[in-house]
Order: C-alpha cells, then structure tokens, then sequence
C-alpha cells in the first residue's frame, strides 16, 4: 500500500537521524567551557521545543481551516486533535529537560526562565484544549468549539510570551548569575550543526507521529460514525414495531 | 563526562517517552482496526 | 443584555451577598498565611489583591452563564432578535462592572488591611480598567465556551486562567509601580493590558456567534 | 406568504449521536393548525426545536417560511416563536422584567404591549412584579405563553402547551391559538391533550421512532 512505504520510509528516517544525532551529541561535539558536559542537554531541549511550537503550529492552522466555511472538513479537526496531543507530549519533554538543565547549573529543578514559564503556561493551556475536546456531544458543534478554543489558545501564546519576557528582562538586570547566557550559550561550528540535525531529527518524528496519530484518530471517528448508522437503524426500525 | 547522570535522565526520559508514545498509537490502532471491515482499515492522507 | 444581567444581580444580591464577602474573606486569610509583621504582606499587596479579582472574576462568569444554563432560556436567546456579539458584549460588560465594584471594594481592603498608600492613582486606575475589560472579555468567551457542558464548573478555570495569566502578570507589575512598591515602567504593562484586552473582545465578538449555536 | 410553510422531506436530525429525527416528511400549508401526537421520545420535540432552526439538519431537505434551514437555520428565527418544555424564564426576574426584556430583545416591534400579554393571560396586576422563581408551573406556562404574543412570528411551535395550565388558562391558549390561525399564522402543536388540541386542528400527524407515520385531516376519525 502506497502510503504504508511512505510512514515506514519516514519511521527508519526519523530514527536513523536521531540514532545520528545521540552520537554527535554526546560524543563528537566538545563540553562547554562553563557548564561542560551539560550543555550536550541542548541538543534536544532545543528540537522538543521546535517541534512543540511546530505542532500547535498544526492545530492552529487546522482550526482555521476548519472555521472557514469554504474549507469546512472534519479532517481539519481531526487533524487539529491529533497534532494538539503529539504538541503537548513533546511540551512535557521540553519541561522536564529544561528543569534537569536547570538543575545542572543551578541545582535548582525549576528556573523562571522567560522561555520555560511560557512553555509551561503552553502545557496547562492546550491540557484544557485536549480536556474540551474529550467532553463529546454532536461531531459538528464539537469540533467548531475545538477550533474556537485552539484559536484562542493561539492568540494568547504572543500575549504570554511577550509578558513573561518582560518580567524576567526587567528582573533579569539585577542578578549576577545571568540566566540567559548559561540557558543559550554560545554554540559554534559542529555543535551548531548538531543542534540542526537535532531540530531535523525530531521534525521527521514528529511527520511520522502525526500521520499515524491522525489515521487513529480517524478511526476512532469511523467508529462512532458506525455506531451513529447502527442507532439510526434502530430508530427507523422503532418506527415499524410501534414503540416509542 | 560531567554530569553523566543527568545526560541519561535527560535523554533516556525523552526516548522512552516518545517510543512507549509511538508504540501506543501504533497498538491501539492495530487494536482499532479489528473493529472494522478490512478495505475501511487504513485511511489515507486527508 | 447587560440591562437584564444587572438586573439579575441586583434583584437576586448573589454578587452583593456573596461575591463580595468572598473577596474580603480572601485578603483576610491572605493576612493569616503571610504575617503581616514581616512586610511580606505590604510587598506583595498588589498581587494579592489580582489574584484575589481573578478568583471572583471566575465566580462572577460562572454566575453569570448560570443564569443562562436553563435549557429554555439558551433557546430564547438565540431566538430572540439580538445578534451574538450583542450578546456577547452585554453579558461582559455586566461581568466587567461586577469586577469592578469588586475592584473597589478589594481595592479599600487592600489599603485599609495592608496600609498601603497610593502613589500612582491615575496608573492605577488606568490598569484596573484595562484589566477588568480583558478578564471579562476574555472570561465571558470561555464562559460561553464551556457553558452547557456536562464539566463546566472544572472546565472553566482550567481553560480560562491559563490565558489570562498575562493580565495577572502585567497587572500586578503595573499596580506595584503604582503602589511603590514595584520598581520599572507601569506603563509598559499598561500597554500589554491594552492589547490584551482589544485582542479579546475583538475575537469575543467574532467567536461568540457559533459558540451560542453550540451545545444545542 | 407562499403556501407551503414547512416542508421536510427525509429529514435527519440528531441530538448529541443519537439519531433524534430519522427521516420525516411533512408538508404544512399557511395558516394551517396542525397537531403532531405520539408517544414520547417520537421525535415531537426534536421536529419543534428543527423548525425553529435551533438543532442541525443532518440530512434530507427541510425549509420552513423559505429558509433553507440546512443552509442556514439562524434566519428563520426572527419569525418563528417557540413554545418549549422549559419556560426559560430567569427566576431572579420578575414577571414584568421578564416579558420586558423578551420585548426589547426581538428586533421587530412587538405586536402586543406587555402589559396587553399580561392581561391576555390573566397575569396583570400583583403577579406582574413577581419574582419568576416564587412562580407554580402553571403560572410560568402562563407568562412563556404572552412571552409568546410580544414576538411577531408566521409560525407558533408549540410543545405540550397545555402542560400545568388550569382550565382557564387552557381556555385562554385555545382562544390564543384560535386567534392567531385566524389572522394567519400557520401553528405546528405537539400535544397529548388529544381531545382539546384536535378541536384546533385542521391535521392531526402521528409520529413514532423519529419518522410520520401517519398524517390525516382532523375531519376523519383519528388514528389511535
């Protein structure tokens, strides 16, 4: 079957790149001169976060195109789910990685860093999105009330992006221990390109877990359309035996 | 190495999460698709 | 629409009776957890008190989509002539003025039980409005979001606090630097509340139409 | 008015999954009273709430007064008044501030002053500055049905209208629906108060399992 290549293709790829990427992560590519070895955390904290942003990403634009009368399919908002759910998965690891950086430098489990609070106010956000999508009721109003919750999920992101930097910017003046140089330090030359194939790796992955999160998705919406047929037939044959 | 312990738990918790992530789409669909006649088991890409 | 919402409340005293008490109760117990011997209690005054409005802010919208969960009067409302942004900027503008007799009267407290005094008025109250219009925008939305649903009363601070988490966040910066207590520019605050608060009452208005057709 | 006010034809309509309308046809003509029976969960409600545009049509055709509610359901609810279980009135409310705000909130003017409704209906005077919620049933039947009389509707769906009014209330229902055929308006009344409804139809429709099943004038003996 066609696209069954494909998803397998896609599958040795993904785990081919990030088999690739562990070597040169924590292997070829030298320690930091301040935070040493720990640095190697970037070569996925950065990716997981990359494909987070890339996933809701998904959800967003699905919304909207499920919103738009001219594009109205339920595909969008099955689409718009699964992604949604591959989005919050990969924004879980983002935190617990950031917190064991955190702890390496800091011996702290959880630093108010400007991008981890946000990523954090991200989790709690689309954990209400993904609770409002289990609550049921008729597939039509359901899913326009998805769309409506993504969308505005979406366009508060900015909101607490820019909020959450400013507060710790204008914090960030007074201590010493500037977080921002040990989260991001200076990345050059092969570690540069690690943190590429890195960002690679996980884009891949995240292709294969979204066409196959997708299709399982589907599936569990052809069921409860099965189970809508089935109902329907015994309503018309309520009809002939005469009970209500 | 530096900070051996805490490269493991970093990268060890991403991949398990991610594999036992993968392997429950997979199983469940596996699982799904039972319920369901033959030529309506896979759908394509929307 | 914000008529007949006030009228509610005035005829039925909820907010007055309840709400109210409630928010003075919490600046007590803030009292109790946080020793006011220690300063702690002066320092943080402006957050208490935002948090304390976001609390009340929640019941006020549960409240007022209480109001409306009588399977009857949802029909009504869609089969009366208003249109949904109507509607939508009726209900927030009642919620918008609850919030803000609750603002007063929290603002008072805040003064009175932590003795802290107002160097900033016009900031502060620059940031009170603006804030109270983007809670109540923003509240009213969710409100409709997750009204009719079997699990609103869990659903609605989960989904709602998550984003109005800025509005806290650049309210209280902008009340400290108001009440002294802050250091930086309030103003800058006052400008992110500002976007804030256009942002969602301009997609309340769009989004309020299909959300009232939903739970049928 | 064109002649047919409602047509449906194999019309579908589900509540949350379940299949409430499985298929219904019916023709309703202008000014015509006709009386929908049928044990309960047949799907009377349901056909109501579709007439009024407030629950999706699935499948099939169905326009009412023109509007092709698979199209858009939300423009024929400007000429529609619909008579629910549930009176939806807000219990803080008195009666007067109830009515006054369904007044206000219809677009059109509405045919009827308040204070006329509360008077059609026996309600005027100490019971006007009531609160809703110190209502019995039948009163708050009483003040759903002159919330009725303020919107300016072609097409009166009732539901059970007679449920909880005493004799002089279901009097004065009668001479309200009597009324409003007279001058026109077509009424679409699901009720099991057979003997009292049929006298008011012109066609008497049996529904079971969502679907018609059977659609007589009222002339003819009724079907059980």
């Amino acid at each position: 079957m066609r696209s069954d290549v494909t998803t397998r293709v896609l599958g040795t790829l993904s785990i081919a790149a990030l088999a690739l990427l562990a070597v040169m992560a924590l292997v070829v590519t030298p320690a930091d001169v301040n935070q040493l070895d720990a640095v190697r955390l970037i070569y996925i904290h950065v990716p997981l976060a990359t494909v987070m942003y890339a996933a809701f990403g998904v959800t967003a634009v699905a919304s909207v195109l499920y919103l738009l009368p001219r594009t109205r399919a339920r595909k969008w908002d099955v689409l718009a789910g699964a992604a949604a759910e591959i989005g919050v998965v990969f924004t879980g690891l983002v935190l617990v990685t950031g917190s064991i950086w955190g702890r390496t430098t800091w011996g702290v489990w959880w630093t108010w860093d400007a991008r981890l609070t946000t990523t954090a106010v991200l989790f709690v956000l689309f954990l209400g999105y993904l609770a409002l999508r289990r609550v049921g009721g008729d597939p039509d109003t359901q899913a326009r009330r998805n769309s409506i919750a993504a969308l505005a999920a979406g366009i508060d992101l900015p909101i607490v992006h820019k909020s959450v930097e400013w507060w710790r910017t204008l914090h960030q003046k007074s201590s010493l221990l500037d977080e921002e140089t040990f989260l991001h330090p200076h990345i050059h030359g092969s570690m540069y390109w690690t943190v590429m194939l890195g960002i690679g790796a996980f884009l891949l992955l995240f292709a294969w877990l979204l066409i196959h999160r997708y299709r399982l998705a589907k599936l569990e919406d052809r069921i409860e359309d099965e189970d809508l047929e089935r109902a329907l037939a015994e309503r018309r044959a309520e009809a002939l035996t005469g009970s209500p | 190495m530096t900070h051996v312990g805490y490269l493991i738990a970093g990268y060890g918790a991403t991949f398990a999460v991610l594999a036992s992530y993968a392997a429950w789409i997979v199983s469940k669909k596996r699982a799904l698709a039972r319920e369901l006649p033959p030529e309506e088991r896979d759908p394509r890409w929307p | 629409m914000a008529g007949k919402d006030l009228r509610i409340e005035l005829r039925s005293r909820v907010a007055t009776n309840q709400v109210g008490p409630f928010a003075l109760l919490v600046l007590i117990l803030f009292a109790f957890a946080l020793d006011p011997d220690r300063g702690v209690l002066g320092q943080a005054a402006a957050g208490l008190f935002w948090v304390a409005v976001l609390f009340c802010a929640l019941l006020a919208i549960q409240r007022s989509f209480a109001v409306e969960s009588t399977d009857g009067a949802r029909d009504n409302l869609r089969l009366s002539g208003l249109d949904p942004a109507g509607i939508f900027l009726g209900k927030a503008a009642a919620v918008a003025a609850e919030l803000a007799a609750l603002e007063v009267i929290l603002g008072t407290g805040v003064v009175v039980l932590y003795n802290r005094s107002l160097h900033g008025p016009v900031l502060l109250v620059v940031t009170c409005v603006l804030a109270t219009i983007g809670l109540a925008a923003a509240g009213t939305l969710y409100g409709a979001l997750a009204a009719g649903l079997r699990v609103r009363e869990t659903l609605l601070p989960l989904l709602l606090l998550p984003v109005v988490a800025p509005v806290l966040l650049a309210a209280t910066r902008a009340s400290e630097a108001a009440l002294g207590t802050g250091s930086g520019d309030g103003w800058a605050w006052v400008r992110l509340l500002g976007v804030f608060a256009v942002i969602y009452v301009a997609f309340g208005v769009v989004a309020f139409g299909p959300l009232l057709e939903e739970s049928s | 008015m064109d002649s047919v006010v409602v047509h449906l034809h194999a019309a579908v309509s589900l509540l949350g999954r379940f299949p409430a309308l499985a298929g219904v046809d019916l023709d309703v003509a202008a000014g015509e009273v006709v009386l929908m029976q049928g044990p309960n969960g047949a799907g009377k409600t349901t056909l109501l709430r579709m007439c009024a545009g407030l629950v999706p049509v699935v499948d099939g055709e169905a326009s009412v007064l023109g509007h092709d509610l698979r199209r858009d359901r939300r423009s024929v609810r400007r000429h529609v008044a619909l008579l629910g279980h549930a009176t939806g009135l807000y219990d803080d409310l008195t009666v007067a501030d109830n009515l006054r705000f369904v007044a206000r909130a219809t677009r059109t003017a509405s045919p009827v002053s308040v204070d006329d409704a509360l008077s059609r209906l026996g309600l005027a005077g100490r019971l006007a500055s009531v609160q809703a919620f110190r209502l019995s049933a039948g009163q708050r039947r009483r003040v759903a049905v002159a919330a009725l009389l303020l919107r300016s509707a072609d097409l009166w769906l009732l539901d059970e209208p007679h449920a909880g009014l005493d004799a002089d209330g279901r009097e004065r229902l009668d001479q309200l629906v009597a009324d409003a055929a007279g001058a026109g308006t077509t009424v679409l009344v699901a009720s099991h108060e057979l003997d009292r409804a049929r006298a008011l139809a012109s066609r008497v429709v049996t529904m079971a399992g969502g679907q018609v099943r059977a659609n007589t004038p009222a002339g003819v003996v009724g079907v059980a």
